[in-house]
């Protein structure tokens, strides 16, 4: 059976200067979860991020974490359940090398020093950073940095991982390889992620749920039902995965497939699949809808003529 | 430590100013020696933000917090510049979040930036002879923190001797800042000497 | 820590919002030098009213002056019980052997009314105008260009740094650090500095070169509108007179 | 007749610290096109820019801008001939009020108040900025910073514009009108755009030519050409847009079409195109190569196994 390993109810927050950032929020996560959560610039995404590990408190015990309220829990406890990877390396890596930025978290929950050692070890090892221990992190590679930032949640072993824009900025390999890494850590320690991003086409290499946030909580839901809702996509600035809208293309020409992929590894597979189950081939063809629905559909995933 | 508006007498007030005016002059042309003043203009100007937030940060002693100084700091990291940045930290300072006041910023400007410039000769000096430069920032975060406390005596009982026994409360009061200034200092300038050395006074061998 | 919100209420409107910021800087700085010299406690009393009035006249709300005038509060409210007890003079009560003194109060007094009148023109006079526009206002006003720019950077920047020290903040609590005072808690605040302070010096690396592909020669201008108007000169006069008014009093007694 | 914009030859850089950045670049870059420069973290895509307005300023007169050494040109000339916008926009944006601001640059070219005035209009008018003179950066939204430093570079009406990863972090609708904007100066303008970035899937939006720098230029060509290099791609960090890597699995189901499409827009014409010259109808069937096609496509764009 699974844990609900996120509970919010009816969350409010607005900063002291009035900027009401989140409205209303109700999300439950289940253990080991995949989570993205979306939304425009300025929507509330790192905000409730900070929720999460109790950086900002929230007064009405709306924030449960593995059935315990995140408000009475003692800080050790906190950070061993939530580990939080803001998106600028630079604000995470301040100590003098890669070793103690590491070992920060597990000296502050008071580990032993073989325990310690032993984190730090496995955390790089986890990031493909050994040997990197005596390197200042300042003068690593943007891609590096977020790997140190990242092992240095991780040495804290916490249950679940919130990640905030884990690929902004980084080259194509490097991102790949992250999002390798976060899908690993999910399936291999059962950790539960959570990432929030702009990048809606590693979104779905990312999450099996989204969440779409505009101050308020205005969706949820599996990444096809949410890539498929054009109105929802217009007015919360978001756009559809290439590969999704690419599909929904071949659609008008009558390609009919169960579910739309949403990245090339899913297309394949959907290519295949509805390849063979049609008797080995699929006709491509302009029918009389054809060009009506095309526009129709070039017209709705425009966001300058909505 | 800043005094505010009002404390002080006339005569103290305007030897303050111009000791800081004369002093502002001289550091800025100082320090146009390599380079004009434009050009290092947003570099100091954003340093001295750096350090203005740096101070906003409160540390807790006792019962009471009290908030970072870096007088020292600034005067070994800006060199004679830190004058001119003191100048304009305390600046902000007062007319931002009223810590001191307009009319004292002569005094105040004085209080803690002749300080910083004697810890930026202190840590070149102490550098020739080869002392850590751990230690050596942590001589300059204490150092600059003394002499403040000293300069602030003494504009206040040179305004009346009404001032004696407050001036002697306030040395006191100094004391637990004097050591955490010197570790906190002594810390930044380790933590910059791994980082960043080019920031402190040393000479970078075959860097350079 | 808080963003520097000193101009929170610029956007008021009174006849000290609408006063010309020029003659506002020089006529409040004129008042202030006046108030803060001032010997006599019935006077300092006076201009303490007077600062007050303008005050109540700029309409900014009582709750953001008393939040800053309790800073300065902080400051000099000790010296009323430090001084009557510690300087020498005609004693007024005395306690437990320990006796207050008539002068030491007096002169506490003094200072603390004289500084209250202080912090209150000075709160006024930032309150009602923006700070850009103060900065501007220096700016056309002739002071030294090298430290107008400085202080138009410094202010600017001061926004950005104070969000990454609450990143690196965040970051750090995040990972269960407790600021404590001990050697551990002053490590890592020396090492957020030094971070801090390396980070900036990397800024002002980019800024300079962002100013540069801008065609900065060290001068930059700004657009000001300023014009006096017969209100502001009315205004003006007025203030200068109490400014000298309030000392040609103290002579005369 | 075009002429060169921006021509360099041989140019070399290394940072004081001895970090070797920049090794044998030449480049030609004709009045009026539309390049991407793409490359992986730390292959000195940056530092490179800061050649192309003389910030950093190379000994051996290697920049030439429009037939001018950059070294040679008066602060006034250069400025007039090349703006950069960096990829903070905090470090641009310097100055009290976003009309300061935006005048920044026209001011330092010595030009009178009301010309001054009406390029700050101008500008603020073209990025959606009217009525923002006021305001001061700090109370800005990210897209907003965004749009504002691209204000300030564009008073300067430069005729070549250089954005250092303009899409960064910003949502998808920012994304999406920031992109049009840059095509908008192009076309409309003929202002020769130059951009650095890491997302792929948009390179195609903003570049008919791409240079790939690793130190080296180690590539030049359409963008076609360039995806179309897996080893290029895998050597140099990068990736090949979604789009073009699914039209590359359509062909293994036998798909033809003469070139493959590098966005939606381009998918559906190359679609339509291809099956109306079809007689109307495209057959996608599984022959005797497809799986095998398939593996050995999905194992090149896979950049763990490469
Ligand atoms: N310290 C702060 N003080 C006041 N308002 C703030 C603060 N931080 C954020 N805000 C405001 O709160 C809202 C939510 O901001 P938040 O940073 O959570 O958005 P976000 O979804 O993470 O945006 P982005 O995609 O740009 O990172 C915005 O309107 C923002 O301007
Ligand atoms: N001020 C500096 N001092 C020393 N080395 C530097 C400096 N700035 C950059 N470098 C180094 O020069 C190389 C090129 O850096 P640059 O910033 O130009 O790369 P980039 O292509 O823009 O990378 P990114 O995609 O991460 O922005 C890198 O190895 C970098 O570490
Ligand atoms: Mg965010
Ligand atoms: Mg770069």
């Amino acid at each position: 059976m699974t844990k609900e390993a996120v509970s919010i109810r009816d969350l409010n927050y607005s900063y002291p200067d009035g900027t009401v950032a989140l409205e209303d929020i109700n999300i439950t996560i289940e253990e080991g979860e995949r989570i993205a959560i979306i939304g425009q610039n300025g929507a509330g995404k790192t905000t409730l991020f900070l929720h999460l590990n109790g950086t900002i408190k929230s007064c009405d015990n709306n924030v449960v974490i593995f059935g315990k309220d995140i408000g009475q829990m003692k800080s050790k406890e906190r950070i061993e359940k939530v580990g939080v990877v803001f998106q600028d390396p630079d604000d995470q890596l301040f100590m003098p090398t890669i070793f103690d930025d590491v070992a920060f978290g597990p000296i502050n929950m008071g580990l032993d020093e073989d325990e310690v050692e032993r984190r730090v070890r496995s955390a790089l090892a986890t990031v493909g950073l050994t040997g990197f221990e005596d390197r200042v992190p300042h003068h690593l590679s943007y891609g590096q940095k977020k790997r140190a930032a990242l092992a240095a949640v991780l040495s804290m072993e916490p249950r679940i991982l919130v990640l905030d824009e884990p690929t902004a900025n980084l080259d194509p390999m490097n991102r790949a390889s992250l999002i390798e890494l976060i899908n690993d850590l999910n399936r291999d320690k059962g950790i539960t992620t959570i990432v929030a991003m702009h990048d809606v086409n590693a979104v779905s290499q990312l999450a099996d749920r989204i969440y779409v946030l505009n101050k308020r909580m205005v969706a949820e839901g599996p990444p096809t039902e949410i890539f498929m809702d054009f109105d929802l996509l217009r007015e919360n600035n978001l756009d559809a995965p290439d590969v999704f809208k690419l599909f929904s293309v071949l659609s008008c020409f009558g390609f009919n497939c169960e579910s739309l992929p949403l990245s090339i590894n899913e297309a394949v597979e959907v290519l295949t699949k509805t390849i063979e189950g049609d008797e080995k081939h699929v006709h491509l063809h302009i029918h009389e809808h054809t060009h009506e629905d095309l526009e129709v559909l070039m017209h709705r995933y425009d966001h300058h003529h909505g | 430590m800043h005094i505010s508006d009002g404390v002080l007498s006339l005569p103290v007030v305007a030897a303050g100013w111009i000791i800081t005016v004369a002093l502002l002059v001289i550091t800025l042309r100082w320090g146009e020696r390599d380079k004009s003043i434009a050009e290092q203009i947003p570099k100091l100007s954003i340093m001295t933000g750096a350090f203005f937030v740096a101070s906003l940060i409160h540390v807790s002693v006792g019962p009471t917090s009290v908030h970072l100084i870096l007088n020292g700091l600034l005067g070994v990291v800006l060199g004679v510049l830190s004058y001119p940045a003191m100048f304009i930290g305390l600046t902000l300072q007062a007319l931002l979040f009223q810590h001191g006041g307009l009319t004292v910023l002569g005094v105040n400007t004085m209080i803690m930036g002749v300080p910083g410039l004697i810890s930026y000769a202190v840590f070149k000096t102490g550098y020739k002879r080869n002392i850590s430069l751990t230690a050596l920032g942590a001589l300059c975060g204490a150092l600059a923190t003394v002499l403040a406390v000293i300069l602030l005596a003494v504009v206040l009982v040179t305004t009346g001797e009404e001032f004696v026994a407050v001036a002697k409360l306030a040395a006191v009061a100094h004391v637990p800042i004097m050591i955490v200034e010197a570790i906190v200092t002594g810390f930044v300038v380790a933590y910059l000497a791994k980082v960043k050395p080019e920031l402190l006074p040393v000479d970078l061998g075959d860097k350079r | 820590m808080d963003y520097p919100e000193i101009d929170r209420y610029a956007s008021l409107d009174s006849p000290i919002h609408r006063f010309d910021p020029r003659a506002k800087i020089i006529t409040f700085v004129l008042l202030l030098i006046s108030f803060v010299f001032v010997q006599k406690i019935s006077v300092a009393f006076l201009a303490l009213l007077f600062s007050l009035l303008l005050l109540l006249v700029s309409k900014l709300p009582i709750r953001f002056i008393l939040k800053r005038v309790q800073i300065v509060l902080i400051f000099v409210l000790p010296l009323l019980i430090i001084m009557p007890l510690t300087v020498k003079g005609t004693e007024l009560f005395s306690v437990f052997g320990i006796s207050a003194t008539r002068e030491g109060l007096w002169y506490a007094s003094l200072i603390v009314i004289r500084s209250m009148a202080a912090v209150i023109l000075i709160l006024t006079m930032l309150g009602s105008m923006r700070f850009d526009t103060t900065i501007k206002a220096l700016y056309t006003l002739k002071a030294p260009k090298t430290l107008v720019q400085m202080l138009m950077f410094t202010y600017r920047y001061i926004f950005v740094i104070i969000d990454e020290f609450l990143s690196m903040w965040r970051a750090m609590s995040a990972k269960g650090f407790n600021p404590r005072t001990n050697m551990y808690g002053l490590s890592v605040m020396g090492n957020m500095v030094g971070m801090l302070i390396v980070k900036s010096y990397e800024r002002g690396e980019r800024v300079y070169q962002a100013m540069i592909s801008r065609g900065y020669t060290g001068n930059p201008k700004t657009r000001t509108a300023f014009a006096m108007r017969r209100t502001d000169y009315v205004l003006s006069a007025i203030f200068v007179g109490i400014a000298i008014l309030v000392h040609i009093n103290t002579v005369m007694m």
